[in-house]
């Protein structure tokens, strides 16, 4: 596919360009972003005052698991992978993913799991058991109907996605590198998606296993939560905290990653402490995968085990604090421009540090007591996903939006969308905290008078309100954009990284010449003093030039191709058989085995021209 | 590529020796489970024999001892953690008495 | 904000009956101080860090015509610091915890204890008295100054017993026992609730913990571990009639009748409670009436169907379940 | 574009091993189900009324030699040795085949046995875990199939020596599982 824009529905549907499947992850994932905001707000009107009956009780709990389900694995995720898609291979100077064909799927997938988990909205069958779905309330004695099985079987084909993403990425990062781009010279977006991408692949196989014990329980009579058979329902929590915690830093060390990108940029020096902030993310990374039984200090399980996990818990914030710290000492000094990126950088910097703390008090077991399940643990996770995943996401947006589109946003509107999102975050969850200490528990679909909590609901139900209206401006922005934005050029914000030598947008084969690296933040070379120089990074040498216009010699790339598509067709054919149709499930096995053969036997590249 | 591999991968004779003590272990296993006098001791002496099993599958037919380390890496990683969750859940659920 | 924490904590506990930051016995006193260091560690951090960012926020903002910055790579000593700070303060987190752990999480020593059985039900409490011969539901009465040991059992999936002035959470798991345990410290009634998402009705699962004066308490185990008084008033006595000869029996206990049901609270001595269906609703004849006319109204979801019944019908069994003292 | 790598590993190698890795997390946490609820069991039958100890040894003795034949295979691939490729390739692919029917004739007896699926626990994590193994070895099954096929239609030589090695590498790695779950689940019984 040399012709070098291609339009139309098909073009899209075959596409494997990662910077196109990118955008199709930001539009899918924004907008379950905006879904599940909604579901937000419902849960808010319904909680603004007590005893209010404008959700029923069922309702209620229905929307609070499609929130928060929604919000993690269908706006979160996607919308990290997007970044994922559009920078990674930019960052490190190649054309795309090591398997390009792989990533369309990938996107597919995890489409199709999201359409799937929001049919049992018009069937009325909406999973209603947390997005942790505790056994044994999700069996079928106490959970009849579909309503969790859209969640075992929406999470089940979207985590195939998932890990498929994850081998892609790992893979690209691994073995796709420009020359000379050695590992201490990636970017840190690069870094952290590298890392990201290991833990995605380690945590998800729990996750799907635990799922498929569940399925098999609600399905096959199978006991293996079945405390009346021996087992103990508490294994569930252990496999879905194993993945459980891992996952949350998976949407929050891709923001770390951006942020330690675009603070340099704004503030004109090199990131300060570069292999340690490195390091420290590869540390919260390992340590993420010894400390799940926190999620579970009030299950009773000993003094030591609780001990232990809780210890561990608080070491992570030595690595976190470590990140938190080099952002600052990166801006001491620094010529700061507040552009709307670096304000939701420093936004980030502020605001996560809220939700860090809240998290070190919840890392003490015995305080935890009073904590857990609580809305001091829902202001917590708030502060640390909306301050620090949400805000991350935007910073990126932000900064690489004239790369991906060749436009200007506005910044006045991009400012206004910061300052309303900032103060909606904490109007909202800040007296979260207080709700929650003076005995508010989450999950509840009301409260009592009397509890002296209407005053804390009010707020951060007003606040809720304040985060919609942020959005305003954003949309506003994207429109005027879209009309009349001024053309960005190839390096808007005098950044220091490779995707910025290429046109904006990058051309589908994104580098005319692959570049050649020779040390860290290559375009900043000229300004870098010797003494400042980082071990990555050697004498003399030049910084890569300007892409040209016109490759020198003929660009070989991947072809677009149907056969993802199919693929992620049959397996969401067998996913919708599995809700109990075994002739579906054999016909989309078969779609599948003809996807997978038409793949494996299709020229992965093809020639110039056609 | 697959040439230069040709070269620099074990022999078919090392591969036969390999599967005969493969073989020989998985007997060795057997037996060691059949001889009562050994019952004490039978869980340690499996799992050696199981380990270095896999480790020897792993390092020749795998290729990893000739492959180089970022495979060896790759691999490692990913049974040290998934031992270590094996070894952390059997601990919390008091599989090792305590 | 935090002002207003501060304040919070500071006012009494009337005006938040359900609150963690106003303990009234020994457990949960220690969580609260425990709490209390760790905030006060957090307000530092919290201080330090915001403060520092404020200051660069304004400090090192670009001004026109500054030339690049000075370029720095990093600082050995510096990051050392940053890394050791942290670290100091997490270890003044730990011990205090660690310490906490092993109090709270191990079975109490007190061989005095008074041992309560708790069975978490959809969705409503079971509290009996092993050594005292008492059954009853949703409303536990203990005497001051006396540990109480707490048996947590489910009968059907995970709830969590949770009274805030009382004790941290711990939750019902099916198939194994919890124990949870406290001394309170003054007399009261204490507000819980369900912390563990248990279903439709987990947000009105809630519970009161009654502490008497010993003397008191003394009289009401007396009290409950009668069989229930037959009722004197001719309407009371119509009411009987009226449960015995519908569904309610199959359902509801009272003792020293026939009425054996396991399902439902047992309700020999219903009458002596404060509220209905676990706490939402104050007990009080009307307030009663309208629970037995329109149950899925009061507490959508909850287990006990609308039986049909007349209002005299109703009147009767109000009668009746109000002379159970 | 599939030029050098950074690495110098291949990219479809190095996936491989990536999802090997993945793998082991999967298969991590079946074992740790099944030692967990290990001798937890409430309803007869138990484990040791029905492992075969015997019985079983023969099939895994049959997978374990199957990774002979496949590395042979390769090496066979490697040398452009067409015929030696195709023997090895196939004897692989039938001991394969040998390993599922032994694992569906137990399934089988157990069910006559007594033990559904649905029976207890120990029927719930036994079938899940040694089916999801089973399940793999069926898929590496398929996949052996095609490259003999590839072979036969000369589609496939020593240019293609690095998609016999992938090949390999997972089938190897169901065998290591085996190994371990031979010794987990019978000798452990
Ligand atoms: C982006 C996602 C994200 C992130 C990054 C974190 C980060 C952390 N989380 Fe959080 N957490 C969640 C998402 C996240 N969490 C979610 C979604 C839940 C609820 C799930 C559910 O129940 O639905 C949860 C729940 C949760 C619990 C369980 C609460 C309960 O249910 O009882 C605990 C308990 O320990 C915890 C701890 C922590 C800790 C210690 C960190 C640390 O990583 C924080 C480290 C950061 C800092 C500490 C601030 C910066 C550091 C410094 C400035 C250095 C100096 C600091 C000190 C010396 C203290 N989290
Ligand atoms: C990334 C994760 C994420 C994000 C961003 C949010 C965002 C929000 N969340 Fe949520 N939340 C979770 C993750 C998240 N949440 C999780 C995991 C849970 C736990 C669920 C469980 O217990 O199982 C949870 C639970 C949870 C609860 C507790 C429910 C309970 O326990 O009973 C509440 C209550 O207030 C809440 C509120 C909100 C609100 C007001 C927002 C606001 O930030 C939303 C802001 C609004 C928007 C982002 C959309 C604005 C746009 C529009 C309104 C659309 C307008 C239309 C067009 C322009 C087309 N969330
Ligand atoms: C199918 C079982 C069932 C039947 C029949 C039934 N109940 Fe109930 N009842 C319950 C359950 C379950 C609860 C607890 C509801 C809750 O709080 O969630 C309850 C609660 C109550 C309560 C409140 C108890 C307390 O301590 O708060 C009263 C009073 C009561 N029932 C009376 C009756 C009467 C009178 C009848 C007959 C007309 C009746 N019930 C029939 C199951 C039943
Ligand atoms: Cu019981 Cu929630
Ligand atoms: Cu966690």
């Amino acid at each position: 596919m040399t012709d070098a824009h291609p339009t139309g529905i098909r073009s899209w549907l075959t596409t494997v360009d990662h910077k196109r499947i990118a955008i199709l992850y930001f539009v899918v994932g924004f907008a379950f972003l905006l879904i599940a905001g909604v579901e937000g707000q419902l849960i808010r009107l319904q909680l603004a005052a007590p005893e209010r009956s404008f959700l029923d009780p069922d309702l209620y709990n229905q929307l609070f698991t499609m929130h928060g389900t929604t919000m993690v694995f269908f706006a979160g995720m996607p919308l990290v992978v997007a970044f994922f898609n559009f920078v990674v291979p930019l960052q490190i100077g190649a054309r795309d993913v090591a398997f390009p064909r792989l990533n369309a799927f990938s996107f597919w997938v995890f489409l199709f799991g999201g359409l799937f988990l929001y049919a049992s909205v018009p069937l009325r069958m909406m999973p209603d058991g947390g997005w942790f779905a505790y056994m044994p309330l999700t069996n079928p004695e106490y959970s009849p109907g579909l309503g969790i099985d859209f969640y075992v079987l929406a999470l089940l084909i979207s985590g195939v996605g998932s890990i498929a993403g994850g081998l892609n990425f790992l893979v690209t990062i691994l073995n796709m590198r420009a020359p000379g781009m050695t590992f201490m010279r990636m970017p840190l977006f690069t870094w952290m998606a590298l890392i990201v991408s290991a833990l995605i692949l380690l945590a998800f196989p729990p996750f799907t296993v635990g799922l498929i014990f569940m399925l098999f329980d609600r399905r096959f009579g199978t006991h293996f939560f079945d405390a009346a058979a021996g087992a103990d329902p508490v294994l569930w929590q252990h496999l879905f905290w194993v993945f459980g915690h891992p996952e949350v830093y998976i949407l929050i060390l891709p923001a770390f990653g951006i942020v330690s990108d675009v603070i340099p940029t704004f503030s004109r020096k090199i990131l300060f402490g570069y292999p340690v902030v490195v390091f420290s993310g590869v540390l919260i990374a390992f340590l993420g995968f010894g400390v799940w039984v926190h999620h579970m200090f009030s299950v009773g399980l000993g003094p030591v085990v609780n001990a232990v996990f809780g210890g561990a818990t608080m070491l992570i914030a030595i690595p976190t604090g470590i990140k938190i710290f080099n952002w600052i000492a990166t801006m001491w000094g620094g010529r700061l421009r507040f552009r709307t990126a670096m304000l939701f950088a420093v936004g980030l910097v502020a605001t996560f540090t809220i939700g860090g703390l809240s998290g070190v008090m919840h890392s003490s077991p015995p305080a935890d007591l009073q904590q857990t399940d609580t809305y001091f643990v829902v202001a917590h996770f708030h502060y640390v996903l909306i301050g620090g995943t949400v805000f991350g996401l935007f910073c990126g947006f932000y900064h690489w939006f004239p790369k991906a589109t060749g436009r200007m946003l506005h910044e006045g509107l991009g400012k206004a969308h910061f300052w309303l999102a900032f103060l909606a975050l904490n109007v909202t969850f800040f007296p979260m905290h207080f709700a929650g200490l003076l005995g508010m528990p989450r999950r509840t679909y009301t409260y009592a008078e009397g509890l002296g909590l209407d005053v804390f609901n009010l707020i951060s139900t007003i606040g809720a309100f304040i985060f919609t209206l942020s959005f305003v401006p954003l949309v506003w922005n994207l429109w005027r954009t879209w009309r009349r934005g001024e053309a960005a050029g190839h390096n808007p914000w005098d950044a220091s990284t490779l995707e910025w030598t290429t046109a904006s947008p990058p051309p589908h084969y994104n580098f005319a010449e692959i570049p050649a690296v020779d040390r860290r933040d290559p375009l900043w070379h000229p300004y870098i003093e010797p003494e400042a120089r980082g071990e990555g990074d050697e004498p003399g040498g030049a910084a890569p030039r300007r892409q040209p216009d016109e490759p020198p010699e003929p660009v070989v790339m991947p072809n677009p191709s149907y056969w993802p598509l199919v693929l992620a067709v049959g397996m969401l054919l067998m996913t919708i058989g599995a809700l109990g149709s075994l002739g579906l499930t054999l016909f989309g096995l078969l779609v599948t085995a003809v996807g997978l053969f038409a793949w494996a036997f299709e020229p992965p590249f093809g020639e110039e021209a056609h | 590529m697959s040439r230069h591999s040709a070269e620099s991968h074990p022999s078919t004779r090392l591969y036969v020796s390999i599967a005969v003590i493969l073989a020989a272990l998985t007997a060795l296993e057997v037996m060691v489970f059949y001889i009562e006098a050994l019952a004490p001791v039978l869980i340690p002496i499996l799992l050696v024999m199981m380990a270095a099993k896999f480790a020897l599958v792993a390092m020749f037919f795998m290729h990893l001892k000739s492959d180089g380390p970022v495979l060896t890496a790759i691999f490692a990683w990913g049974t040290f953690i998934a031992t270590a969750i094996v070894v952390g859940l059997m601990a919390i659920f008091g599989k090792f008495g305590a | 904000m935090l002002f207003l924490g501060v304040l919070v904590s500071q006012g009494c506990g009337g005006e938040y009956p359900q609150s963690a930051l106003h303990p009234s016995s020994d457990s949960a006193t220690l969580l609260d101080q425990l709490f209390d260091q760790i905030f006060w560690w957090a307000v530092g951090v919290f201080v330090v860090v915001e403060g520092v960012l404020i200051y660069v926020f304004v400090r090192f903002r670009e001004r026109p015509g500054d030339a690049r910055p000075k370029q720095v790579h990093g600082h050995l000593l510096l990051e050392v610091g940053w890394t050791l700070a942290p670290a100091l303060i997490l270890v003044a987190i730990a011990i205090p915890s660690i310490r906490a752990i092993f109090i709270i999480d191990r079975a109490t020593p007190d061989p005095e204890a008074l041992v309560v059985e708790v069975i978490g039900r959809q969705w409503w409490w079971e509290f009996r008295y092993p050594e005292l011969g008492i059954v009853t539901a949703n409303e536990a009465h203990v005497p001051l100054g006396r540990t109480v040991d707490l048996r947590l059992r489910s009968a059907d999936v995970m709830h969590s017993f949770w009274v805030p002035r009382l004790a941290g959470k711990r939750d019902l798991v099916p198939g194994t026992e919890n124990q949870l345990w406290f001394r309170p410290d003054s007399v009261g009634v204490y507000h819980g609730q369900c912390a563990e998402f248990c279903g439709t009705a987990h947000a009105l699962m809630g519970m009161r913990l009654i502490v008497d004066e010993p003397a008191d308490f003394e009289r009401w185990a007396q009290a409950n571990a009668e069989p229930a008084a037959a009722p004197a008033a001719a309407e009371a006595r119509a009411g009987q009639g009226v449960f015995m000869a519908n569904a309610c029996v199959s359902c509801h206990a009272v003792r020293g009748t026939p009425a054996a049901g396991q399902f439902g609270p047992d309700l020999t001595h219903f009458a002596s409670r404060l509220t209905i269906a676990s706490g939402v609703l104050e007990n009080t004849p009307a307030n009663l009436a309208r629970w037995l006319d329109s149950t899925q109204h009061v507490k959508p979801g909850n287990l006990m169907p609308e039986v049909q019944l007349s209002d005299a019908q109703i009147r009767q069994l109000v009668a009746y379940l109000g002379s159970l003292r | 574009m599939e030029g050098p790598t950074s690495t110098g590993i291949p990219n479809r190698k190095l996936a491989m091993w990536t999802f090997i890795g993945s793998e082991c997390m999967l298969f991590g946490t079946l074992i740790a189900t099944y030692m967990i609820y290990r001798g937890r069991n409430l309803v007869p039958p138990y484990p040791h009324d029905l492992l075969n100890i015997p019985f079983i040894t023969v099939t895994t003795f049959v997978l374990l030699m199957s990774s002979l034949m496949m590395v042979l295979a390769l090496a066979a691939v490697q040398r452009n040795d067409l015929r030696a490729t195709k023997l090895w390739l196939s004897l692989t692919a039938l001991f394969g085949l040998i390993f599922l029917g032994g694992q569906y004739y137990e399934f089988n007896h157990f069910v006559h046995e007594g033990l559904p699926l649905s029976r207890n626990l120990f029927s719930s994590t036994f079938f899940v875990l040694t089916g999801t193994h089973g399940a793999h070895v069926a898929g590496g099954v398929i996949w052996l199939s095609t490259l003999l096929v590839r072979t036969v239609n000369g589609k496939l030589d020593a240019r293609h020596a690095e998609t016999v090695e992938i090949a390999g590498l997972y089938w190897h790695f169901v065998d290591v599982v085996w190994i371990i779950l031979f010794t987990l689940i019978y000798l452990l019984v």
